[in-house]
């Protein structure tokens, strides 16, 4: 079952992003409901990123709208988007390497009215559900790249978002790294609804029900995991390729 | 220092609590045995080639007195320190001079700008000061002598000549500051004076270089001279400019500034710089024994005060030997190195015969009533066309009454 | 009728001067992405050369278009193999570094050379235009100012080494891709750089006269103008130079030099707001 | 604040109450003038450490605030005959131009040179502007404006309502010292303070800060404004100790030197920029006293050095060493400032 019959928790209508000549993402039409988890592939240059960036703000879509909860951000500064409660994890993982790893996610945690025990609360919990409560004190720029990772996951979390979109959450991650964040994700995805794009396979099928596939900007299909999996057009523009 | 914190807090204004500090530290350094002439100038900087001569005349003034066996017995010493071409520098040394050298007088200080700095220093702190550069006049502060000459003693004359000499049309440059802009004031009153007219009056901030527009802007005015009160070194653009685009033969130039410091001359090929016409106060090739002497004198002791080479002979230096030639004369009449007596004694019209000619102290206005001369630069020389004698500085009179109002202490803009 | 011509004169020569004052500085920036904060000192060493060589009894025009670029190239090289490699990508420090240069420099020289002013002269008489004389130098500085641009615009496109400084602005691995080692390639640039800004110092400077401060009147304005153009050398520098070029003069003749440089100024400032990357970075995207 | 930090703040702040009290029983008023100068210009250079090693926001032109401050005090003590009142101006104007520039800027995405680029051309424009202003048609009331002279003969300091009771040097300086170490303590608070925190993460990284909810252009903005109140605050100190001021603070080795300072004395710490400003005026006003060498050369030789084997400045690296000797490490979030306030900036 997709997310259709659900009422929508983001919705994009027509997004369209031209730099110069290019188009980089054309008229795409996305719907997610609450708490759904949704995986998207697609090869590189496919327009995820930038469609990433269009939903939270980052950059100003040439056309079309981004509704939250019925509500149009289409535009909206990205501090404003993030308060709505969308979060993002950047493929680059993007922290404050000056600053240690509890002072990060205190960051994320403090934003907004809140006393320090809520806060402090936040912070414990969300460490320990990542798992990174043994880094606390260490300077996240002295940490591995996968660390960094799950640094930036606790860092989205603490922001506690209703929504989270994830850029290549496994990206450099050792196998059992991978494993653990996967589990990770299914475990927030009770509360919080997410969007993962990915190009390892073994991983989405770990975490996902549905995925769409993006090519050249559009949406080439969307739908089951297996459904998406067994789809020749898939295969050849994603799958076959990067078997090649 | 706390015992007198009730002195200090009693105390009204600035002045008075300074007033405090000095009877802290008494200035007058005649426990000391000895004179301090203290001197302020630029030996450094912007302003260094005007500096150095001053500084080094008032070394060598200092020398004459202690060869002709110092003052009141005592021997004379120059404390010189150097401003940097730096008002902050002005302020912060004339503090230390009062303060810390207690020198019994300042001379120095060369622009309007750094004479404003040290000025209310100095006299906040009852030390006496001579300034002895030309400057725009107004200055009305019995604690200040003005040795040099002001705009009615120099423009005065210079207007009048230059229009008999090549008509009536002017078209004035002039430096955008309080000297510049003053004098421009004085030179349109004299054009308008003598039935001339002011074409335009241009002010040029000090570090504008390029005067292609204004040469051209001149051209398209057809002035029949032009008025040069252009000040410093980037200024020293629009000579070349004006002869490098031909205008040298086609408009002539008077000018109230220039070789006022004595580069200009040495920095302008004479093609650059020929013809032009100025009046100041002193010329080296004033024709007089007492003057032939004091160059003679200079000479002798090149060596000994200006490291070797001739120094600049301009109003400036000369009238820094005047400075201290009447400090020195002040002091011997009253027989004391005490400020007030010093001051009366000079209040006592003296008048003494300089290597510029004859001055007088006015007393109305603390400044002084002495020749000028019109000259003619050819070849790096200033030809000398006229002499005037004793001009009295009427623009600073027409403001100034210290004998009536001892305590009066700003520099008035005259009203034109 | 011949006034506004006169104007038309000026306006071109201003133009002239941003261009020469500016493309050394741009040369570096565009590929290198350094600001040499130094760069008006650089130009106040091309005067320098020049007086130097003048008492020394060099010819001044051997002085300005020979001397003066070698020398101060040379020193450029010095400086950047000694002191500003150290700083490629960290664009911050370089500022700093650049900025303690250029207060040395000043320094140094006004020690050795003393403060004041040292004149220049030559003469290409003047020309004659309606009731107007115009200094002959004008035009030779306009002149100058348009065959730079043509070389430097020849050497980007057609030599090995324009193709490897394109490429190198494109990336900087391009020129290791070609074979050749980045730091020799800055080296170059940066010697490049630099004797385009001593010639240009050495051509004003019987206009400016050359004091130890005279940097100073200029660094801001190249800066700006390098600002303003943009990522594209050549199209960078002119549509910059033309059009801050022509406001200042014309706000000159309508008014005073003053207003003149803050209009200068207050245009540039408004530019980087609208055009944050350069005119060349919105307009004539692909050109050089 | 840690507990190790805030012993520094505490012993830190008994040596200037100390000074404050104790040094001018040794000190002639020349003296005494000569320490005013100093604190007024560490506080100077506070200003600029705060909105750079809070804020990362590297300004060029930081002397305009200065600058503002003294003209504005100048101006005002004139008209009002007060001081008191002039010296309020003197904080609100120049916060009041930091936050509009500070508007133009931050919120047009302005960033590393080009912010540099701007507000050294804003210090360029209003430094030119002024210094064409020696006509007497430029006044402001009473207060002629001097343009290149400056204005001379400002007003001293005054008990507030009491114009004509002019506080004495000592006072003055007793003052100075005493807003040295509220500005001090205020930036250590605020730095500690939650707000503190955002500052600093703006300055660790824009984006992420934006992605986690913070309104990246105004946590800026009011660091900025902030910078610009209290180098507006050391400006009028200034003017009211000098007597007078002319455009100079405008002026790019106005904005140079106090960039040096800070540098010297590290982004990391406050203590650090005033002790490294104090030391460098002395040795500046040495020279020039003594002749010795061109303060410019050793002003450019200095950053130069600094630039290239100091990137954090003398004091933390003394600091450092300190730590290596003891075997202790410093605080992680202060220590890793500079670098990274300049990192941003790329």
């Amino acid at each position: 079952m997709t997310g259709e019959d659900r009422p929508p928790l983001l919705e994009a209508t027509h997004l369209t992003m031209r730099f110069g000549g290019v188009v980089a993402v054309n008229s795409v039409n996305f719907r997610l409901a609450e708490v759904e988890l949704r995986c998207l592939i697609g090869p590189n240059g496919a327009g995820k990123s930038t469609f990433f960036k269009c939903l939270t703000g980052q950059y100003q879509p040439s056309a079309g709208t981004v509704k939250f909860r019925g509500r149009d951000i289409t535009g909206a500064a990205p501090h404003q988007i993030a308060r709505l409660g969308v979060g993002i994890k950047t493929q680059i993982p993007n922290v404050f390497n000056g600053l240690d790893v509890h002072e990060n996610v205190r960051l994320a945690a403090a934003r907004g009215v809140k006393t320090r025990r809520m806060i402090d609360r936040t912070i414990a919990e969300v460490m320990d559900r990542v798992g990174i409560g043994d880094l606390s004190s260490r300077i996240v720029g002295t940490l591995a790249h996968g660390q960094r990772q799950l640094v930036e996951l606790a860092i989205v979390l603490a922001g506690e978002p209703a929504i989270m979109l994830l850029d290549e959450p496994s990206a450099g991650m050792t196998n059992e790294e991978t494993a653990r964040a996967a589990a990770i994700l299914r475990e927030i995805n009770r509360t919080t609804a997410l969007i993962v794009v990915e190009h390892d396979m073994q991983f989405v099928k770990m975490i996902a029900h549905t995925i769409t596939v993006f090519h050249q900007g559009a949406i080439l299909m969307e739908g089951p995991v297996a459904a998406v999996m067994a789809d020749p057009t898939v295969r050849d523009v994603y799958l076959g390729r990067r078997a090649a | 220092m706390n015992v007198n914190r009730r002195e200090f807090i009693t105390s009204a204004g600035g002045a008075a609590a300074a007033a405090a500090a000095a009877a802290m530290f008494p200035v007058a350094a005649e426990a000391a045995g000895e004179i301090l002439i203290g001197g302020l100038h630029d030996e450094t900087g912007g302003l260094d080639f005007a500096g150095k001569p001053m500084q080094q005349m008032l070394r060598f003034a200092v020398g004459e007195l202690n060869e002709n066996g110092g003052l009141l017995g005592k021997k004379v010493r120059a404390v010189t320190a150097d401003t940097g071409s730096n008002m902050q520098l002005y302020q912060t040394l004339a503090e230390q001079m009062a303060l810390r050298d207690k020198v019994n007088v300042v001379e120095g200080g060369i622009t309007s700008a750094s004479r404003e700095v040290i000025r209310p220093v100095l006299r906040r702190y009852h030390v006496l000061y001579f300034y002895n550069t030309l400057y725009e006049g107004g200055v009305c502060d019995r604690n200040c002598f003005c040795t040099g000459t002001t705009p009615a003693q120099t423009v005065e004359k210079l207007v009048p000549y230059v229009m008999k000499k090549w008509g009536k049309k002017v078209y004035t440059l002039a430096a955008d500051y309080n000297y510049g802009q003053i004098t421009a004031a004085w030179v349109k009153k004299y054009v308008e004076a003598n039935g001339g007219k002011v074409l335009s009056t241009d002010f040029f901030p000090l570090d504008v270089t390029n005067f292609g527009p204004t040469i051209e802007k001149i051209q398209s005015a057809k002035p029949d001279l032009i008025m040069s009160v252009l000040v410093g070194a980037a200024h020293l653009g629009f000579y070349r400019q004006w002869a490098s685009a031909g205008m040298k033969h086609k408009i002539p130039m008077a000018s109230t500034t220039f070789g006022a410091g004595g580069t200009e001359p040495i920095l302008i090929t004479p093609e650059e710089g020929n013809g032009i016409i100025t009046c100041y106060g002193y010329y080296p090739t004033i024709d007089t024994p007492a003057n032939k002497a004091f160059i003679a004198k200079i000479q002798s002791k090149l060596g000994e005060y200006f490291d070797g080479t001739m120094p600049l002979l301009t109003e400036l230096s000369e009238c820094t030997y005047e400075g201290v030639m009447m400090y020195a004369a002040g002091v011997k009449k009253a027989g004391t190195v005490d400020r007030m007596k010093v001051i009366e004694a000079l209040e006592s019209g003296m008048s003494f015969e300089f290597p510029a000619g004859k001055v007088t102290i006015d007393p109305k206005t603390h400044h002084c009533i002495r020749n000028v001369y019109l000259a003619d630069l050819e070849n790096r020389k200033f030809i000398i066309l006229e002499q005037f004698d004793q001009q009295p500085p009427s623009d600073t009179q027409a403001v100034c009454n210290l004998e009536k109002h001892p305590d009066s202490n700003i520099q008035y803009q005259i009203k034109l | 009728m011949a006034y506004a011509l006169v104007i038309l004169i000026e306006i071109v020569r201003a133009v002239a001067g941003l261009v020469l004052i500016s493309t050394g500085l741009m040369v570096i920036f565009g590929m290198m992405r350094v600001i040499n904060i130094a760069h008006g000192e650089f130009m106040m060493l091309g005067g320098y050369t020049v007086v130097i060589a003048g008492k020394a009894g060099v010819n001044p025009w051997v002085s300005m278009l020979v001397l003066a670029p070698l020398i101060v190239g040379l020193f450029g090289v010095v400086a950047e193999r000694l002191f500003i490699r150290f700083f490629y990508g960290r664009m911050i420090d370089t500022l700093l570094a650049t900025w303690g240069l250029s207060l040395f420099l000043i320094g140094f020289v006004t020690v050795v050379f003393g403060n004041t002013v040292a004149g220049v002269s030559v003469s290409l008489g003047s020309v004659q235009i309606g009731g107007f004389r115009v200094s002959g130098y004008a035009f030779f500085l306009i002149a100058v100012a348009a065959v730079l641009l043509v070389a430097t615009y020849g050497v980007l496109r057609h030599t090995r080494w324009g193709l490897i400084a394109r490429g190198t602005m494109q990336n900087a691995n391009m020129a290791a891709a070609l074979g050749v080692s980045p730091s020799l390639v800055y080296m170059t640039t940066f010697g490049i750089g630099s004797a385009l800004t001593g010639l240009a110092g050495a051509l004003l400077s019987p206009i400016t006269g050359v004091v130890p401060t005279m940097g100073i009147a200029f660094v801001a304005r190249a800066f700006i103008t390098v600002i303003i153009g943009g990522p594209a050398i050549i199209m960078g520098t002119i549509s910059a130079a033309s059009l801050l070029g022509t406001v200042s003069q014309l706000m000159t003749f309508a008014t005073t030099p003053v207003v003149g440089d803050v209009a200068l100024l207050f245009v540039a400032v408004v530019l980087l707001r609208i055009l944050p990357q350069g005119i060349t970075g919105k307009l004539f995207r692909r050109s050089i | 604040m840690d507990r190790s930090a805030r012993a520094g703040t505490i012993a830190t702040l008994l040596i200037g109450l100390l000074i404050t009290f104790g040094l001018p029983a040794y000190a002639d008023p020349f003296q005494v003038m000569q320490m005013t100068l100093y604190v007024v210009l560490a506080i100077f250079a506070l200003s600029l450490a705060f909105i750079w090693g809070v804020g990362g926001i590297l300004c060029f032109g930081q002397g305009v605030f200065f600058g503002l401050g003294g003209y504005t005090f100048a101006i005002c003590a004139i008209n009002f005959g007060g001081s008191t009142g002039a010296f309020l101006m003197a904080l609100l104007i120049p916060a009041a131009v930091a936050a509009a520039l500070g508007y133009f800027m931050f919120y047009g995405r302005l960033n590393d040179v080009y912010l540099g680029v701007v507000t050294m051309v804003f210090s360029l424009i209003i430094w030119k502007l002024i210094n064409s202003t020696a006509g007497p048609e430029w006044h402001i009331g009473a207060a002629r404006l001097g343009g290149f002279n400056g204005i001379p003969s400002i007003p001293p300091l005054n008990w507030p309502g009491r114009p004509a009771d002019a506080l004495d040097p000592l006072q003055v300086f007793q003052i100075a010292m005493g807003l040295l170490v509220i500005v001090y303590l205020a930036m250590k608070l605020i730095k500690g303070s939650r707000y503190g925190r955002v500052a600093i993460a703006v300055r660790e990284n824009e984006t992420r800060a934006a992605l986690l909810g913070y309104d990246v252009p105004f946590v800026k903005l009011v660091v900025f404004t902030f910078g610009g109140l209290v180098a507006g605050m050391a400006g009028a100190l200034y003017a009211a100790n000098q007597a007078f001021i002319d455009p100079n603070v405008f002026s790019l080795e106005m904005s140079a030197k106090v960039l040096v300072w800070v540098m010297a004395g590290g982004l990391s710490t406050f203590v650090g920029p005033i002790i490294a400003t104090i030391g460098l005026q002395y040795v500046a006003l040495f020279l020039a006293d003594h002749k010795l060498m061109n303060s410019q050369l050793v002003l450019g030789a200095i950053l130069c050095v600094l630039v290239l084997s100091l990137p954090n400045g003398i004091i933390p690296a003394l600091q450092d060493a300190a730590a290596w000797l003891f075997g202790r490490t410093r605080l992680a979030l202060a220590g890793r400032a500079p670098a990274a306030a300049r990192k941003t900036a790329l």
